[in-house]
């Protein structure tokens, strides 16, 4: 690891980026990102790569498009509804098994909403916002060190499943500042793309694409997709559970508000009502395998969201019905405070010690 | 021991430096640090305000709702975060610009004339540093050297001829305490 | 004594958001000075884009829609064709109208849409903080070019005015600046003129202003009009493009 | 004497346009600021003022109205 | 009623929604809807209305937000690449509380994937594939006369709730033809829009935004939201359930699948297994309530869809663990045969006769 | 005996799968010419659109990319960025290239993005059944004018190259058809001159070609030759519209 | 009495009307009746087929996996629809373009000669309504005036003068069956 | 005799340009047809050919080779 630094988090992720071998950018500007784009265009040129900064969302999608059929290590960022207006191209992407990083710093919606720190687009991005049936890996960091491993990773990963990846963070995790340190080691050797349409020089030539008309032949890679996404979900899940009082009652949050979650379990023991905390590190695949583990004890989980509740729905699947699920959440850019989620913990206490066992 | 600060004022008065100067020395004493600026539209100009966290365990969260202690760079920042601190937390006021009194009583007060020192050491532009001056004197919450050594970061190599003036200047800020 | 000069009855009270100086101030001004003088106001309904503008709906005394980035022309082309007796303009940025809203201001021409458009060209994304935009000069150094807009990676200033004039469907097609007082009577006619060709049917209809942005050129509101008249008008000439009075200009 | 120009004090952002284009050269940033923090612009000599209105068509915040005797 | 007539089910949807009283229809082609533009073109100017082409589909639906805000009844369409580009404009729509009819006849992806029926949109149209917390109506039909009847119930949905309402067909719902019969009635009066743009004479200015900077406000927008969707929740939802045979069985499915898998139940009959189908005609609100009903009877349900695998999901939150959930589906444009499907039920059929009550 | 007519070698044995009698064949052959011609097989990367051509890729010895509707002009320029030493193209329809990909091919010919864009100009939307596109003509029927292109709905059509030849980056613009054995021969020069304009590295270059869709103009195939020229050219001149080598032209 | 047929030939062969025809013969007597496309893009022309179920009660599932009939106009739909035929279901074999017979000795099969028959009765155009007349003739779906009221309410009024000719070519057709 | 001019018939749409544009006129459609249903050009008098390629170049689907003796 190389010297600390404190740095911000969409400034950290382009950094990230480079040292993981990402040398293409394309993006447009939008709050709470635009550090990210800003750094890359300081950065790229000195590092050899291109920043272009394109037309809009749609635009930049495709530009990744083509650069990961080129073989290119290739990058995008955007905010909410610049999200929205990148899902064709995603869903493009994952049909014609094309690595990509996709950035989403979210913002408060919906429509043109706020600039403030949301977790709204969970559903978005967890559930394919664009058509067809295909999934990507969601990361969702909590801390900017965090990020920086996990942006990494998550090149890494589209490569290997050949699939795009989203890294999501909100308003909160894109400002702010906190140290961070980043490989020394020089980025590992790319995997090889033969598949890449490079000129067909000396081969057969490539081709990349994600017609198939041949309803057949449109169900089997499907079930290709799906097969590789199923790997995913055995190999890929990742979750962190916080568990320091041996609890009965599980808070659920990913990203910014874990962080604000552990302060609001450390506020309630203060109170005497033990909790715990399942942080989701992976949206997608949801770690339901974290559920499993704590369906002896658990007799209530709490999602806890940046949303009017979204994540929510995978906590109830994961639960299916084994202890009850509350939720609780604020939306277009307020972050619940630990004071409010105490309060919901205590009704929640109340109620469980009636002893009902479904919400 | 967690320092948790709000630092607010006008847009230009520096108050996002000073709190990223706070979160460097912070993380240069291998303390646990964030920082996280207010932001909006360019054009909206106006107020700006950071939360600052230094603390010896890890940062659960880094928006700080309960501060410890808030600086308060103009009037309408008074205005905003007064409320906000915790009992027995520590008000900074920049009296300079600040003529009005704390409404509260449940809390300490200091009032610096950030201006004023800034303008005699030689410029307006260091009231910031005068005001985390009188903060660190209040709270030790890093050191100087620490902050000394951040400026020597967060500055461009030529202005470094810059760094003895706002050492000054965080020294006159640090006399308004327990005076 | 006599009041000769005072704020149009379709601006509104509210204090206006910009920066000190910022000319956007003055289109809004030229913009409720046409629709008074033509008698309008009960009847016009304007979009508002999605950049420093955004809230212009709160500065002017009008039934205002506020549309997502780059679609105010498609935003106005409904509210048009439900309302063909009403009067819709459409007020927006150089991101907004020539980057992400590229086609939908090609097809609004083409079509021929009976709206009236303000483009505001200050070369740069304002209310983002200072991006590069596509009418950014090449050399000039924006937040996402900080090398200066390079030719050989970023290419060439879009001329809109020039583009649009090869549409059929445009009857009036001008651009202006608001840089001195003989200016901004320039663009006082264009912007009359422009809500007039609509008025009568003739067509698309387009007023693009030269403005300024002193925060994220990073100068003073005067050393920025100076600016345009130095560094951005050589690039996109004043003129008259397109006129149905008098064909193909 | 009436005032021939008249300064929004409150709405002005002290930028200077109105100075620039007097032609009377009578216009000046006043040595306070507005609620806002600005130094409004502001005349005193309303009498050399020739209610030419160039200041109140260049101020983007119309801020300015002007009046003729 | 009026006469029967034989019509394709796009165009059968041109005339509902003419019936219902929309004058304003904005779209642009793709197959397998291709027939409802035609249409439109054909007949709204015989009404008097406006047909236009968008440029594309990004226009289309940002046109479709103009009209609503001139309080003009209006309609739009698409395939699921094309749906996807709407997801930014659906999302403004909900926020600005704009009504509007979008009619998404699903073909097969992900990608520009194959133009035969499927079902791979459900999450899309259920969870909102745009940014931010909003909900959409979604009604489901199985018939060309229930898309009719939903079709311009979902005018009236729009305009009572002020929120966009989708309409999800497949490729057959399209191209099928049906018998139908269409109302004699005139359109009701439709209701006063006193919210709307139509130039300010006479009142104070209206203005339609969907930017709320200050995160409170916007947070309280978005309850304000929740609490309508809530309201939608309880008045809207609508479900069939197809129970013949007093079944432990039951079948879950919506539009063309529901139809077979009637025929599947009727198979399963005669080879000794019974089961029954919930139908859900509303996807978004999901009919839990039918689960609830069915709580104490059923050992199964089997979630059958022309896709990898969406509505499951849904169905897994319904039943609560109160009883296992399967899936069985196709993807690409194969429509799962009565065949497979029954050979599904009889694999779930010895499971459960095992006694395990967990998937 | 000598073989002076055979498929160039670019040009893949695969039937194609157009109508008998569409020029979208012809094209094809000139491009492979130009590769062929320019030795360039081995290190060309092709993007087909959506539209008929949807499928070129399977008519080409080449790298392709098949893309989003309207978005090749930006797939290729990721292609590029990536691969600057390879020459890229795209091959798109007049739906793709001028109705939804608007915005992606002003924007590509703005930047001078140095690709070649093949542009089939057939005046409707062949793959999807005939409905009207952005350069029908004015009163041509469709599926979607089913009484005429009416200029008051839906305006005029598009003059793509036109319209692009206001750009700086744009090196090579010019319009063609292959109607007749003399409009082939220029084309393909025309093509040529294209992908030179790439290779030396000039900016942005296009051929815009009008074409034939016999199926859905309801004509047979000779007719549809005949249309181009009666009908089409008066609206779509052919000529070169910007050229580097001499200046705009 | 559910009747599901599969009708396949040549895009051109009218396989397309006379699956409409019998769909809406079928709305005409009260039944349930539907009725779908294959479709594709514009360009790729070739064969073309559609399924029609006809039904006295409703109609479960449109789509037609296991017809208990299959017309085909020309060889390539033989190829592809020989094999979905129920057990003792029947196939109506153009035998004007199909050379070749039926492989399934679990079927009945009927060949009629459709385009010499259409041609007799004065135009290739009508073969479709010589398939059509065997099919009804064999199974009875349908009466013939019911699909002669169709034809009058799917031609325009301009063309009624053709359907003479239609329900004549409709009779040749029937009289393939039981010879 | 060698032909100047060879069709392939299987690849041949019918579409009648090369008939329309050979200076000759020597192409006609023949009376069969090819596997996809279509009748493919053809020329008989391959001694008329004066070998120009102008059917090859317009022929969309390459169906045409020509041959100079
Ligand atoms: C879909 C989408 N993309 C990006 C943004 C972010 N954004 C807001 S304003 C703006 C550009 C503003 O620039 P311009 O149109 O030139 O207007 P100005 O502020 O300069 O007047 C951008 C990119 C957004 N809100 N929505
Ligand atoms: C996002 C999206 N919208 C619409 C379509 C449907 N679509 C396929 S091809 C096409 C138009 C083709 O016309 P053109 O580009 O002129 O090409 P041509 O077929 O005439 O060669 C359309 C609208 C699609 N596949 N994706
Ligand atoms: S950021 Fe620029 S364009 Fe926006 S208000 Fe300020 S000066 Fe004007
Ligand atoms: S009206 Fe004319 S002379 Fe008077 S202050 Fe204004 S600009 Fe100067
Ligand atoms: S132009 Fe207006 S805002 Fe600017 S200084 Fe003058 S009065 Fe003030
Ligand atoms: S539909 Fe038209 S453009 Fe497409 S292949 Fe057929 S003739 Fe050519
Ligand atoms: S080569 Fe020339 S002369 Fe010979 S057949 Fe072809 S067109 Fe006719
Ligand atoms: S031009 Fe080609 S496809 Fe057309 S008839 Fe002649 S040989 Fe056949
Ligand atoms: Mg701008
Ligand atoms: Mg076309």
């Amino acid at each position: 690891m190389g010297e600390k630094m404190l740095m911000k988090g969409n400034e950290a992720i382009g950094e990230a980026a480079i040292k993981a071998g990402c040398r293409f950018f394309f993006g447009y500007p939008i709050t709470p990102q635009n550090e990210l784009p800003e750094y890359m265009s300081r950065r790229l040129p000195e590092v050899g790569g291109v920043f272009l900064q394109a037309e809009s969302e749609v635009a930049a999608i495709n530009m990744v498009y083509g650069a990961s059929c080129a073989g290119g290590r290739v990058m995008t960022s955007s905010s909410s509804p610049g999200i929205s207006l990148k899902q064709e191209g995603i869903s493009y992407l994952a049909g014609s098994e094309l690595p990509a990083v996709i950035v989403n710093i979210v913002r408060g919606g919906p429509g043109l909403g706020g600039i403030q720190p949301a977790q709204s687009d969970y559903f978005q991005a967890t559930r394919g916002g664009g058509h067809g049936d295909y999934r990507t890996l969601v990361y969702a960091p909590s801390t900017i060190q965090e990020m920086v491993d996990l942006v990494m990773m998550a090149f890494d990963k589209a490569d290997a499943y050949r699939n795009p990846v989203l890294v999501l963070g909100d308003g909160i995790l894109g400002q702010m500042m906190e140290p961070v340190e980043f490989p020394d080691e020089p980025p590992p050797e790319p995997l090889a793309k033969p598949w890449a349409t490079t000129g067909a020089e000396g081969r057969p030539p490539n081709i990349i694409s994600s017609i198939i008309l041949d309803p057949e032949l449109l169900d089997k890679h499907n079930w290709h997709l799906m097969e590789k996404y199923e790997q995913i979900r055995k190999k890929e899940t990742r979750w962190e559970i916080y568990d320091p009082y041996e609890a009965e009652i599980f808070l659920v949050a990913y990203g910014t508000m874990a962080r604000v979650a552990r302060a609001a379990i450390e506020a309630a023991h203060s109170r005497g009502i033990d909790c715990g905390l399942v942080r989701p590190i992976t949206l997608w695949p949801f770690p339901e395998r974290a559920f499993d583990e704590l369906a002896d004890r658990a007799r209530a989980y709490l999602s806890v969201e940046m949303s009017t509740g979204q994540m929510v729905d995978d906590v109830k699947i994961a639960a299916a019905g084994r202890a009850p699920v509350y939720f609780y959440g604020r939306a277009g850019g307020v972050v619940p405070s630990p004071a409010e989620i105490v309060k919901k913990i205590e009704l929640i206490f109340e109620e469980i010690k009636g002893g009902s066992k479904r919400a | 021991m967690t320092y948790q600060v709000i630092m607010a004022g006008f847009g230009g008065q520096g108050v996002m430096l000073m709190g990223t100067l706070l979160a460097y020395a912070g993380m240069l004493e291998g303390k646990f640090v964030s920082w996280i600026p207010s932001y909006g539209p360019e054009m909206r100009g106006g107020t700006a305000n950071c939360m600052v966290v230094v603390s010896d365990v890890e940062v659960a969260s880094p928006v700080v709702t309960e501060p410890n202690c808030v600086i308060v760079m103009n009037r309408p920042s008074l205005d905003k975060f007064e409320r906000v601190l915790l009992p027995d937390g520590l008000l900074i006021i920049n009296s300079s610009l600040i003529s009005k009194e704390a409404e509260r009583s449940d809390i300490r007060v200091l009032r610096v004339p950030c201006n004023d020192e800034a303008m005699a050491v030689g410029s307006a532009k260091v009231a910031n540093m005068v005001a985390l001056g009188a903060y660190l004197a209040a709270t030790g919450a890093v050191s100087f050297e620490s902050v000394e050594k951040s400026l020597k970061k967060a500055l461009p190599e030529r202005r470094h001829d810059l760094i003895p003036m706002n050492m000054e200047a965080l020294r006159r800020g640090a006399s308004y305490v327990n005076r | 004594m006599r009041k000769i000069f005072e704020r149009p009855k379709s601006l509104a009270e509210a204090a206006q958001h910009y920066c000190p100086g910022c000319t956007h101030g003055i289109v809004h001004r030229l913009v409720a000075e046409a629709v008074d003088e033509l008698g309008l106001a009960g009847r016009t309904i304007g979009v508002s884009p999605v950049g420093c503008s955004v809230f212009a709906y709160n500065y002017f005394n009008l039934d205002f829609v506020q549309a997502a980035h780059g679609r105010a022309p498609a935003v106005a082309t409904g509210l048009k064709r439900v309302l063909p007796d009403r009067v819709v303009f459409t007020y927006q940025g150089d991101g907004d109208l020539a980057s992400i809203g590229a086609a939908e201001i090609v097809h609004a021409a083409a079509r021929g849409e009976k709206i009236t458009v303000v483009f505001v060209n200050n070369a740069i994304y304002g209310m983002t903080g200072g991006q590069m935009a596509p009418t950014t000069l090449v050399g000039q150094k924006t937040t996402t070019s900080p090398y200066g807009r390079q030719q050989e990676v970023a290419g060439y200033p879009i001329r809109v005015a020039e583009m649009l004039s090869t549409m059929e469907g445009a009857a009036y097609i001008a651009r202006v600046a608001v840089i001195s007082p003989q200016s901004v009577a320039r663009a006082r006619k264009a912007m009359l003129k422009a809500f007039t060709a609509q008025l009568e049917g003739k067509g698309f209809s387009l007023v693009e202003v030269l403005s300024t942005c002193p925060t994220n050129w990073g100068m003073t509101p005067v050393e920025a009009l100076k600016w345009v008249e130095t560094a951005m008008m050589p690039v996109f000439p004043l003129g008259v493009f397109r006129d149905w009075e008098v064909g193909e200009a | 004497m009436d005032k021939r120009v008249v300064f929004d004090e409150e709405r002005c952002k002290g930028c200077e346009l109105c100075v620039t284009f007097c032609p009377k050269n009578i216009i000046y940033l006043a040595d306070r600021l507005n609620r806002q923090g600005y130094r409004p612009a502001t005349v005193t000599e309303q009498e050399k003022c020739i209610s030419c209105a160039i200041c109140a068509r260049m101020c983007p915040d119309c801020a300015i109205e002007v009046y003729k005797h």
